[in-house]
């Protein structure tokens, strides 16, 4: 990531970066560190703890033109940046008819799993997902954290990156080369017997079951997301129409999850294609516990993956 | 222009805006203007007043309040009105009607219908000027109810901090809806809150054009020369309803007369300038017929528009570019 | 509603309101016209433009063992509260392991139809229904506006009362004489042909669909959430399970919206007698507009909750 | 309690939150505590001096970083240690962790890890007491970063305009994670910023807990007595790093070594007191002896406890009463 922001600042005058700690401090995770000697204060612009002030002055600023990324430190305080991101980064293009566009691109680290309680691991990019005019990118790999930024800041409006705090430390170098394209779901893992999709934090868990699975002669597609909104639907129904069975994975609460809409997506979509109901492997309703041993039991893990698809085979139409 | 030309430039604007919002009422009442409507009556001056000393690169940001606002900037009142009856050569495409007018020409950034909502906007315009080195100056219209919400804070702390060239125009009508000022702020000096930011304030008469004009004229060449934000409070009073569902409880119904009576910007201007022997009875008659036909012309090009066509009702969620599937 | 809020602060010294002129003012919709002048400012509480923190002040009030009624004036400015409403009222209990409660009720009127624009036409009761901790209730009767306030005030957790701003014109005498149970779905019309399952605003227009699809011989099931947290599933399935066919109807953005979760729960629980996919009959994904024809033309409407009906019809496993 | 015996009771009380602090430390090297970790090192004044001039009926409410003031609010400390271990014997059952300590025997609201986010909680506990006419004070301890955010001028005017019974007690250890005081708000005297609303304030050294206790033993019976609320700023400055993950790059590791050596609360409270006549050798080896003593009895207990039973993960989010199925 901190190579993606670098060549951003590099490649265009009009981008600077600006949040909480995203100067002095190098970064919530030490993701923008050097970039302050690098391009200075101006540009790399540690900002109060002002959530919804530095917010919208990002949305004034891409209305004027610039490309800022904003950082919010993490989901959790995007709450406070809400009304901003929902009522004037959202609508603005719509309410002016079209006159006003908000090239605005804020990123955020998502999820839990790293024992930091209620507050402080929320997984709400599905939420953020039933905003129309917003777009919501969840990379999950190396080369996603690499290139889907350039393409973020390319779009004409705002896009929100959720970077999952689980994959931080994941190794590699990037294999891409150039901007990926940000609105199609990628098939990570090919497979036969059940299509199994995920976004995010949840890929490692996912493709961690398919190997157990494979073992076990379970052949698994597995697809990431990549985007949830726009939502790649069309490659979800493509797979399900080979697979005919469809497990969704992801770390926000069950209940108006964006596996939901996946779900009442593919039922509308391949209802007679389908074998079992598609069945979902979410977080348990509970705000996050901070003890290590509730807080694996309410996330989805790799057991449970296996246990949703073993149950999906079992169910026949 | 000469200074007694801009005067009376200033009055014909007042008439003009108050012509305006008198006939938005009338259109109300026939049900050909629908969903919110605030009206500017009475506070006509401090829009006038503060525009009339901005530039045509300057950049504004208002409320719900905002007709005035954006017709002094120079937003095309036919396109005004057309917006309020949803048509497609209304300013925003019949989408935003009366509390989102935008018109980017003149950078008329809107018409925000969240109490705060717009002064971050403000404050990331003038930080986009800030950072390309333009001397350009964005105003934020906003009420005093604002002064309570926390967004209202932290972007005088921003603007402060960064020295943006920002000048926030607290327009002090004395209520929120029902909510008189002293029951919302422990201290209602405005000035005060301005003044923990190290931002520079005036409070004036907002019912005095001539004064209101005064100090947006000191205070925006400041900012323009890298003096950072300032705060102007206007006082002022809205001789109408909140809103057209306003009941109007709150307030005493002589304290309204007194206002109207006693206090109008277009009085005072109109009395000060026939004193000064600037204005007659018949070029007063003569300004407010022009006023009166401007508004009949914003009028007669609404009635003649087209209803903006439902098949249009997806555009403009995202840019079309970019072959994007959303 | 105004009996409701009279009832309550007459019946419990506990019971106090507070909200931007919920008292000088009478209220936004002249809900509370009249209280003031009955129960003082103390207990009938203008708060300033604040919404943050009157709503964490009436969490907190309620820790100490008040029963608020915090008014927000409409869903939309909730988001500005909305760092108090999931990262406090619906944590504490839980962060704390069990020691406090947030008996806290939260009114706000939701939806659209009334040409607001974008910025004051949201329809997230869907969206908070997301939130383990919370309760959200979606009255759409006179009996549930009247009744269902002395049951949420009696809950020992916080309670978000959705009122939809089309229904404050609802003419008729409550017919219920005590209080209501909040979490139970209700048949407001027995059918054989589809469940059409829906709440809050739209009820009104299901029904009336009802009455034009009876005239052409199809009989149409009406169920009324009330409550979109909990989720009364039993009711959905047990109708479904008559019917084989399903509609729902709500006036959120479709992707994500509550009838996604609807959707997901029908497939899991009844896939082998769905007839059908579930169908939805949702807003538009816009932004919504001002002009009639557009707001009109994004919004549910009888005419489409027929064509879905139809739809559903039509399709056969 | 004599003064002398007052005195050293605040000393000890220092000293042992010091000794858990830095055990805690050790124990997270160990992996023994999980999550985010924010210790008070070098702070202990502020906590020890303002929860002194406490009734125990009165209500605190801090930050995440709120081990000192739960412990010296008489919170067990083995149940604090408990709950970083995640067992069921923590004072929340291993659901809130080090960042959310909460014991309502105690009147202690936690423990709140959204900067800013506990201060609307502490006005509505006090809220509550001026509806019950209950003569008690809450305290909302938080960090100068707090002071960027809306909510707390949101916070501040609620509470005067309504005259609760709220000390604000800031924290101001002059850094926010990475960012200095100077880089996050354009005027850094935060007591102008409470008197934007009419909010009597005091400015007092941080490090010398007499201080601290003769202010908030000024303010909090004044609140008491019915005068609104207060704003205690105390100027102070955090030893360690932010949380266990921060690599310090923001300041100098001089400045670190200068405000330990020269200005740690302990020893200058040490000195005072051995100054005094009060303290010798002999009784402050005492209270080290016993402040360790009671650090490791808390591990043991601690150590001893069983982690909570994943069985539970789905109680307390609602009540269990009402028969309701969620
Ligand atoms: C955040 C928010 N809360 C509440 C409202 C509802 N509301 C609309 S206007 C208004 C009063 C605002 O008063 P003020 O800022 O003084 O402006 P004025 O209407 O007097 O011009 C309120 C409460 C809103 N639009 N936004
Ligand atoms: C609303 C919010 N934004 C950002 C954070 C991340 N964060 C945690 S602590 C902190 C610094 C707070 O500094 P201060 O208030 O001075 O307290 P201190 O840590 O110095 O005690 C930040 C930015 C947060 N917890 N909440
Ligand atoms: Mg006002
Ligand atoms: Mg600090």
């Amino acid at each position: 990531m901190r190579e993606a922001l670098r060549a951003a600042l590099a490649g265009d005058e009009r981008v600077f970066l600006m949040g909480e700690d995203v100067g002095a401090y190098g970064g919530c995770f030490a993701v923008s560190k050097g970039l302050l000697a690098e391009f200075g204060p101006e540009r790399v612009r540690d900002t109060p703890l002002s959530e919804s002030a530095f917010v919208g002055a990002g949305i004034g600023a891409a209305m004027a033109g610039l490309r800022p990324i904003v950082e919010i430190m993490t989901v959790n305080f995007s709450l406070l940046a809400l009304d901003q991101i929902l009522n004037n980064a959202a609508t603005l293009r719509h309410m002016s008819g079209g006159q006003i566009g908000v090239p605005l691109v804020i990123r955020m680290t998502t999820g839990a799993g790293r024992q930091l309680a209620a507050q402080h691991s929320h997984s709400l990019e599905g939420w953020y997902a039933h905003i129309p005019g917003l777009k919501v990118l969840t990379p999950a790999t190396v080369d996603d954290f690499r290139w889907m930024l350039p393409t973020a800041l390319d779009d004409p409006d705002p896009v929100l990156i959720f970077e999952h705090g689980g994959l931080y430390g994941t190794e590699g170098e990037a294999t891409a080369v150039g901007p990926l394209p940000i609105h199609t779901a990628a098939v990570r893992r090919a497979g036969r017997d059940v299509t199994v999709i995920t976004y995010g934090g949840s890929l490692p868990k996912v493709l961690d079951a398919a190997e157990v699975l494979a073992a076990r002669g379970v052949d698994i597609e597995v697809i990431d997301l990549r985007s949830l909104r726009p939502l790649d639907t069309a490659t979800l129904l493509e797979s399900v129409a080979r697979t005919h069975r469809a497990v969704v994975v992801d770390e926000g609460w069950r209940t108006g999850s964006i596996s939901a809409e996946i779900s009442a997506r593919l039922t509308e979509g391949a209802f007679f294609e389908l074998d079992a109901p598609v069945a979902r492997v979410c977080t348990a309703e509970v705000p996050i516990p901070y003890a290590k041993q509730l807080e694996d039991a309410a996330l989805p893990s790799v057991d449970k993956v296996i246990a949703a698809v073993e149950e999906v085979r079992r169910v026949d139409a | 222009m000469t200074d007694d030309e801009f005067r009376l430039e200033l009055l014909h604007r007042m008439l003009f805006v108050r012509a305006f919002e008198e006939r938005c009422a009338e259109l109300y009442q026939q049900a050909r203007i629908r969903g919110f409507l605030h009206l500017y009556t009475g506070e006509e001056a401090v829009a006038v007043g503060v525009s009339a000393a901005l530039r045509d690169d300057d950049a504004v940001v208002a409320t719900y309040r905002e007709h005035g606002h954006a017709l002094v900037r120079g937003v095309d009142p036919g396109a005004v009105m057309a917006e309020m009856f949803g048509c497609q050569e209304g300013c925003c495409r019949g989408r935003g009607g009366s509390m989102h007018l935008f018109d980017v020409s003149r950078r008329f950034f809107g018409g925000n219908a969240i109490v705060a909502g717009g002064l971050p906007i403000a404050i990331g315009l003038a930080l986009a000027d800030h950072l390309r080195h333009d001397d350009r100056v964005t105003v934020a219209f906003f009420g005093e109810g604002a002064v309570a919400e926390g967004e209202f804070h932290e972007c005088l702390n921003l603007a402060a901090l960064w020295k943006l060239p920002v000048l926030f125009c607290c327009e002090n009508n004395q209520y929120a809806m029902g909510t008189a000022l002293a029951r919302s702020e422990s201290v209602t000096d405005l000035a005060l809150k301005a003044a923990g930011y190290g931002i520079t304030a005036w409070a004036v008469d907002g019912m005095d054009v001539d004064a209101v004009h005064r100090a947006a004229s000191t205070a925006v060449p400041a900012i323009r020369a890298g003096a950072g934000p300032a705060f102007l409070e206007c006082r002022t009073y809205r001789f109408r309803a909140h809103s057209m569902y306003d009941p109007e409880l709150y307030r005493p119904k002589d304290e309204v007369v007194r206002w109207r009576t006693e206090h109008d910007p277009i009085d005072l201007l109109t009395r000060r300038l026939q004193a000064e022997g600037i204005l007659d009875d018949a070029s007063e008659a003569a300004l407010r017929t022009k006023a009166d036909a401007a508004v009949d012309a914003a009028v007669a090009f609404a009635e003649a528009g087209t209803p903006e066509p439902v098949e249009t009702l997806t555009e403009h969620v995202y840019a079309p570019t970019l072959g994007g599937r959303p």
